[in-house]
């Protein structure tokens, strides 16, 4: 397929502390489509952050391959990696961290096009200012600092400079979880907008499946540091076949009051997945991590669904 | 007739900080029936986990509930010394806190620590310490009670640490659960255990539950009853369904509105912004001309108006204004 | 920030201390009009009306006031007064730049894992610094007296010991804050989008760095006081000693005399007449105290208007 | 849990590479020869050389200074202690003038300290006839004063630290959630506070022995006692390796100890901030 941005294959990143070694990307594999956003779900400690910073390099893998245009790029040093740092971005979590206290709203923004060497000064200063209306923020905070600003508008701020440098693709790590439910729906719809705006590929993170439902056109649940089942959205919410899928769907707080489901034993997982991570087609581009005998069931089980479903 | 459990009236808290003093809570009232589950809903900053936690008398330092009553059975709390207001403690309200990790002390035994409000309120003996705190163990749901009593919190995850603190706050089964954001550090498989876990006890023990949080999803699914807060005010109350199904002030509707929701088609999320060009209803103004629903702080004059029975909401009030300026 | 930082009493108090002691050392002679040599000349017997002998030296501070005289007749006073450019200078001058180098070397590659500072560490938390320093410093001046070393080139090569032993320690203290720093979101976010290590290190981290470097600069001028003070007492000097031909003709006394003026010096020379005439230990001690005392004002100061800042 | 065989050897290792270095580096830089034997140099400074064996007296002046080391540790973990609960009855206001002057006081350097109570015990003996035993008797060994004197340092940092773990401790949710289940106070300060104070304390364990140790030298040095620090002062080469090795391996055991420790709690820390 020609137009695949971003090829994963069997990425892994391992971490070492005193207590061993930690798995927290094992055998990843997994493909973005230009223009399509992927999205991540998973609990805390399913790697999916690691997962992020190690497609955007900010992490050297300790296994597998890495593909941007058809180009790789695992291996690249830091000088060879800088033109393609340009077209992949980041959205980090917490727009408290991210962005650096000491420094102006308008510094921030044009410190990737000063990086980047993009423009002169007041061309970047043009664009920064640009970049400031889009996000919605006003013109007066150029001069004004982060600690000036609330959760929500930092937020903005962190989308502006990621953006500022027109990425092909960005990678938005939980953009929302620090942010009230209010402000939360505005960003998520700024980002939407922006992202349609600027022709954006996107790869969603978030421990929240409604928030990644809303966002993605395809949806990956990650556990444990392996991906365990991956599918085009409305396919993975209503047809869900992993047991940790389906538990992760239920559990799901429903706003509305009619459709109270009370008392459902969610599946809890062992610490450790039974089976190898091998991803496997079981049609409708829906794919599931299985054992060898476990395939078979799925594959006659959506005969089955297929069949029904054409009823 | 009094079928109150809890009844909070025209509370105000306020904070000294250096110099000025900010007020936290404003003329909140509420009240919780047995039986029921009354949801405190509100962001960051409205005033919700400090409406709670005067409750219980457990306001930080510099905090102060200034004026109102919180009647609990008849009594009026707000009015008792330490020492009586701490034979309520954990016997008669007990409460769970937010951040489940640090809410154990990491230096005690899990076993010793789900018995010590028993211990203290004298409803059991020294020695009949462990059989008492494995029975709980075992309520909470831990398969290894007896592993998990000489266990220290640092050995648990965080949901079990969670369900210990269940466990603590039922242990003398109070009459009033105040759960105070019990799930928000959780991943939402958790969640539901959680959330099922206080339900459960509620209907096994006809206690009441007050469930302060910020998560319509979660008020949906488990509260009878709702009051919205903002910056400091309740600004909507009503039962559990009609709320849902007919929001009448803008903040609850931006509120509910606001979530993704996959089982529904949705194309744009609604925003708080999305409802400001609603001003009034039925010939009430939510709010001066000139507001706007972006600041969290609440600071027109308003009042509470009953507008079908039982359903409250907030509504901006000038004669209130010249009665406060005056 | 500036601004922030006058707003803290302590801070003032003790910058206030530290640069009034210096400007008075520097120029006492114009302030207290007196000549150098005659104030630091060397008071013999003291005689009574009729020229009778009534005492001899040490004196007293009540004897000789303010703070009496040392072991040969100098006034101790004037003493203090000269040799506190050199003590507070040294300190600053040494922390400087055990501060400079360490930071330097940490920058190189702050991933990086020194094996051996780590066993020259873990040794010297059950050595105490002092022991190390002086087992340094004797070498030396063994060694420079062996070669004849001029008095310049012998302090040249005393500092670079008293720098060269409070590395170590820095170094691992800097490669954890500053790994510290690196591992914060906005680092990465600036690393996320192309930057040069050299970008990073001179926008982002030495400025996020800048307190706690005077904070630890501060520290190590406390550290250094401190270890001059031991050092003194240990009868070794800055700048060495000569040795002195002392008594009547008939009944020599050798004794070494610390060349350079800092108070370390006084303490050392004196350190065993410590019962006969304590002052001259006591008195040189408290202005080292006094001195870290003022130090420390400025750590707190500094400290809280940090908290205050973050609390915002 | 908060030791391994493997770890402290590493450590041990680490330790002795470093002794070696110390004693080895001063004669390399300044180009003159030590002999590596495990006879002393005693030295003068007017260059008399006496040599002599450190054993078998290293044991002696080994066990001197633990002795010595471990009683004032012991006095001022009790006095502190004691001094912090007495303080936290005491009204706010008094609290902070206390922790204050505590400040104050730990700017003090130890060897003004060591030498203004030589010279007031001088100046008490001469003026009352009351005498605590000061000087040094090679075959009575002195241990009263020293040890007292040894306890202040440790004494002013414990305290200052506890008051300050104290003040950290209640407030955190722990004790509201112990306050919501009716418990009083006094109970949470005395069950609950308390006991995790001692437990955060071993985190300074290795500061408070790094400065005791140096204190201990200047104790050593200024009452002219004959301990193991002294020694260390005088010997050269082997010598200095094997009275450092007395002082290393036992001390190395206890930061070892203390680094486990803290590395488990920094641990949970990280494991915290994370959730």
């Amino acid at each position: 397929m020609d137009n695949l941005l971003i090829k994963a294959q069997n990425l892994s990143k391992y971490f070492t502390d005193s207590s061993g070694v930690h798995k927290a990307v094992d055998g990843v594999s997994l493909n973005i489509h230009k223009g399509e956003t992927l999205g991540i779900v998973g609990e805390s400690g399913s790697g999916k952050t690691t997962l992020g910073r190690t497609i955007m390099r900010l992490y050297q893998p300790n296994h597998g391959q890495i593909w941007f245009e058809g180009k790789e790029i695992t291996g690249l040093k830091d000088s060879k990696l800088r033109p393609y740092q340009k077209d992949i971005q980041m959205i980090f979590q917490n727009p408290y961290d991210s962005l650096s206290p000491r420094m102006t709203v308008g510094d921030i923004l044009e410190e990737p096009l000063y990086i980047q060497k993009m423009g002169t000064k007041s061309e970047r200063t043009e664009k920064a200012m640009k970049m400031l209306e889009k996000v919605g923020l006003p013109k007066t905070s150029y001069k004004k600092r982060i600690h000036e600003f609330s959760g929500g508008q930092r937020q903005r701020i962190g989308i502006a400079r990621a953006l500022i440098v027109e990425p092909k693709f960005v990678i938005a790590d939980e953009p929302v979880s620090a942010l009230d439910v209010s402000v939360q729906a505005q960003v998520l719809n700024l980002l939407k907008d922006l992202q349609t705006d600027m022709n954006l590929t996107c790869l969603f993170i978030s421990h929240d499946l409604s928030v990644v439902h809303y966002m993605s056109d395809r949806v990956a649940v990650m556990y444990l540091g392996h991906l365990i089942e991956m599918a085009p959205k409305e396919e993975l919410y209503h047809n869900p076949i992993h047991p940790y899928t389906q538990s992760l769907l239920s559990s799901i707080p429903v706003p509305d009051p009619e459709r109270r489901r009370h008392q459902k034993e969610p599946v809890i997982l062992p610490p450790k997945p039974l089976y190898p991570p091998q991803l496997v087609h079981v049609g409708n581009n829906h794919y599931v991590s299985a054992d060898m005998i476990q395939i078979k069931d799925f594959e006659i089980e959506n005969q089955q669904r297929v069949i029904s479903n054409n009823k | 007739m009094n079928q109150h459990v809890l009844q909070i009236k025209n509370l105000h808290v306020s904070f000294n900080k250096k110099k000025n003093k900010s007020i936290a809570v404003n003329d909140v009232s509420l009240q919780v029936e047995k039986g029921q589950t009354v949801a405190l809903i509100g962001e960051s900053g409205s005033g919700k986990s400090m409406t709670s936690l005067s409750v219980l008398n457990l306001l930080p330092v510099n905090g102060k509930a200034e004026r109102g009553s919180i009647t609990f059975n008849g009594i009026d709390l707000l009015k008792l010394t330490e020492k009586q207001m701490r034979k309520i403690r954990g016997n008669e309200i007990s409460m769970i806190f937010q951040d489940a990790i640090a809410s154990l002390n990491p230096g005690m035994k899990v076993g010793v620590q789900i018995t010590e409000g028993l211990k203290n309120h004298n409803i059991i003996t020294k020695n009949e310490r462990k059989s008492v705190a494995l029975d709980l163990l075992d309520k909470v749901g831990f398969k290894n009670p007896e592993q998990v009593y000489h266990q220290y919190p640092e050995q648990l995850s965080g949901g079990m640490k969670q369900r210990i603190l269940i466990a603590m706050a039922v242990s003398c089964k109070p009459k009033l659960i105040i759960a105070d954001e019990p799930t928000t550090s959780l991943d939402v498989t958790i969640q539901r255990q959680v959330l099922d876990l206080i339900d459960y006890y509620k209907s096994d023990m006809d206690a009441s539950v007050l469930l302060i949080t910020h998560d319509f999803g979660i008020v949906a699914e488990y509260a009878d009853w709702v009051y919205v807060m903002l910056g400091g005010h309740i600004v909507e109350s009503a039962d559990v369904y009609t709320i849902f199904q007919n929001p009448v002030h803008p903040y609850t509707k931006a509120l509910i509105g606001s979530i993704p929701r996959p089982e529904m088609e949705q194309e744009r999320l609604k925003s708080i912004q999305d409802y400001t060009f609603e001003k009034d209803y039925e010939g009430r103004q939510f709010a001066p001309e000139t507001y706007t629903y972006e600041s969290s702080s609440f600071q027109a004059p308003s009042s509470l108006v009953e507008i079908e029975p039982l359903y409250y909401v907030r509504f901006y009030d000038e004669k209130r204004m010249v009665t406060t300026i005056g | 920030m500036i601004l922030k930082l006058a707003k803290q009493p302590q801070l003032i108090i003790g910058l206030t201390f530290i640069s009034s002691i210096l400007v008075f050392s520097f120029f006492w002679t114009d302030i207290l009009q007196v000549e150098k040599t005659e104030a630091l000349k060397l008071m013999d017997f003291m005689y009574d009306d009729e020229g009778k002998i009534i005492d001899h030296i040490p004196y007293s501070p009540s004897e000789v006031p303010p703070f009496g005289t040392d072991l040969y007749g100098k006034q101790l006073f004037y003493q203090i007064i000269d040799g506190a450019k050199y003590t507070i200078l040294i300190a600053f001058v040494i922390a400087f730049l055990r501060i400079v180098v360490s930071v330097g070397i940490t920058l190189i590659n702050p991933r990086a894992n020194y094996a051996f500072l780590d066993d020259l560490i873990s040794a010297t938390l059950t050595i105490p610094t002092t022991i190390i320093a002086y087992i340094f410093m004797n070498t030396l001046l063994i060694k420079s007296s062996m070669d004849g070393k001029s008095t310049n080139e012998l302090i040249f090569l005393q500092c670079l010991v008293l720098i060269g032993i409070g590395i170590p320690p820095l170094i691992s203290t800097f490669t954890r804050e500053i790994r510290g720093i690196l591992d914060k979101d906005y680092i990465n976010n600036t690393f996320a989008i192309g930057a040069r290590k050299s970008y990073v290190y001179y926008k982002h981290v030495l400025p996020e760095l800048s307190t706690r470097l005077i904070l630890i600069f501060a520290q190590q001028m406390i550290q250094v006081l401190i270890l001059l003070a031991h050092l003194g007492v240990l009868a070794i000097f800055i700048g060495g000693a000569q040795t002195l031909v002392l008594g009547d003709p008939m009944n020599t006394v050798l004794q070494d005399i610390p060349i350079a003026g800092e108070w370390a010096g006084i303490i050392g020379m004196s350190f065993t007449k410590l019962q006969a005439a304590p002052w001259i230990i006591l008195i040189p001690l408290s202005c080292f105290a006094v001195t870290i005392l003022a130090l420390n004002l400025i750590i707190q100061g500094i400290q809280n208007s940090v908290e205050e800042t973050q609390k915002l | 849990m908060y030791f391994s065989i493997n770890s402290y050897l590493r450590r041990l290792r680490s330790t002795i590479l470093g002794i070696l270095i110390i004693s080895i580096l001063p004669a390399v830089l300044f180009g003159i020869n030590t002999q590596l034997s495990e006879q002393v140099y005693v030295y003068s400074l007017k260059g008399l050389n006496v040599t002599r064996n450190i054993f078998p007296e290293i044991y002696s002046q080994f066990f001197y200074s633990m002795t010595i080391f471990f009683t004032a540790l012991l006095i001022g973990l009790l006095v502190s202690l004691t001094l912090t609960f007495i303080t936290t009855l005491l009204p706010r206001f008094l609290q902070r003038m206390i922790y204050g002057l505590l400040t104050l006081f730990e700017s003090l350097p130890d060897l003004f300290i060591v030498v203004l109570l030589q010279v007031c015990i001088v100046a008490l003996y001469k003026k009352t006839g009351l005498l605590i035993p000061f000087y040094n008797d090679y075959n009575n060994p002195i241990y009263l004063l020293p040890i007292l004197v040894l306890s202040i340092v440790p004494t002013i940092q414990l305290y200052k630290i506890t008051l300050l773990l104290m003040r950290e401790e209640q407030h955190k949710p722990y004790v509201t959630v112990a306050r919501a289940m009716g418990l009083s106070r006094f109970y949470i300060t005395l069950k609950h506070v308390f006991r995790n104070i001692l437990t955060s304390l071993l985190q300074y364990a290795k500061t408070i022995f790094v400065f005791m140790l140096s204190n201990l030298f200047i104790v050593e040095y200024v009452y002219n006692l004959n301990g193991i620090m002294s020694l260390l002062m005088i010997t050269r080469g082997a010598a200095f390796l094997v009275t450092a090795l007395f002082i290393a391996v036992p001390f190395s055991i206890l930061f070892e100890l203390a680094d486990n420790y803290n590395a488990s709690v920094n641990k949970q820390l990280k494991e915290k901030n994370a959730a």
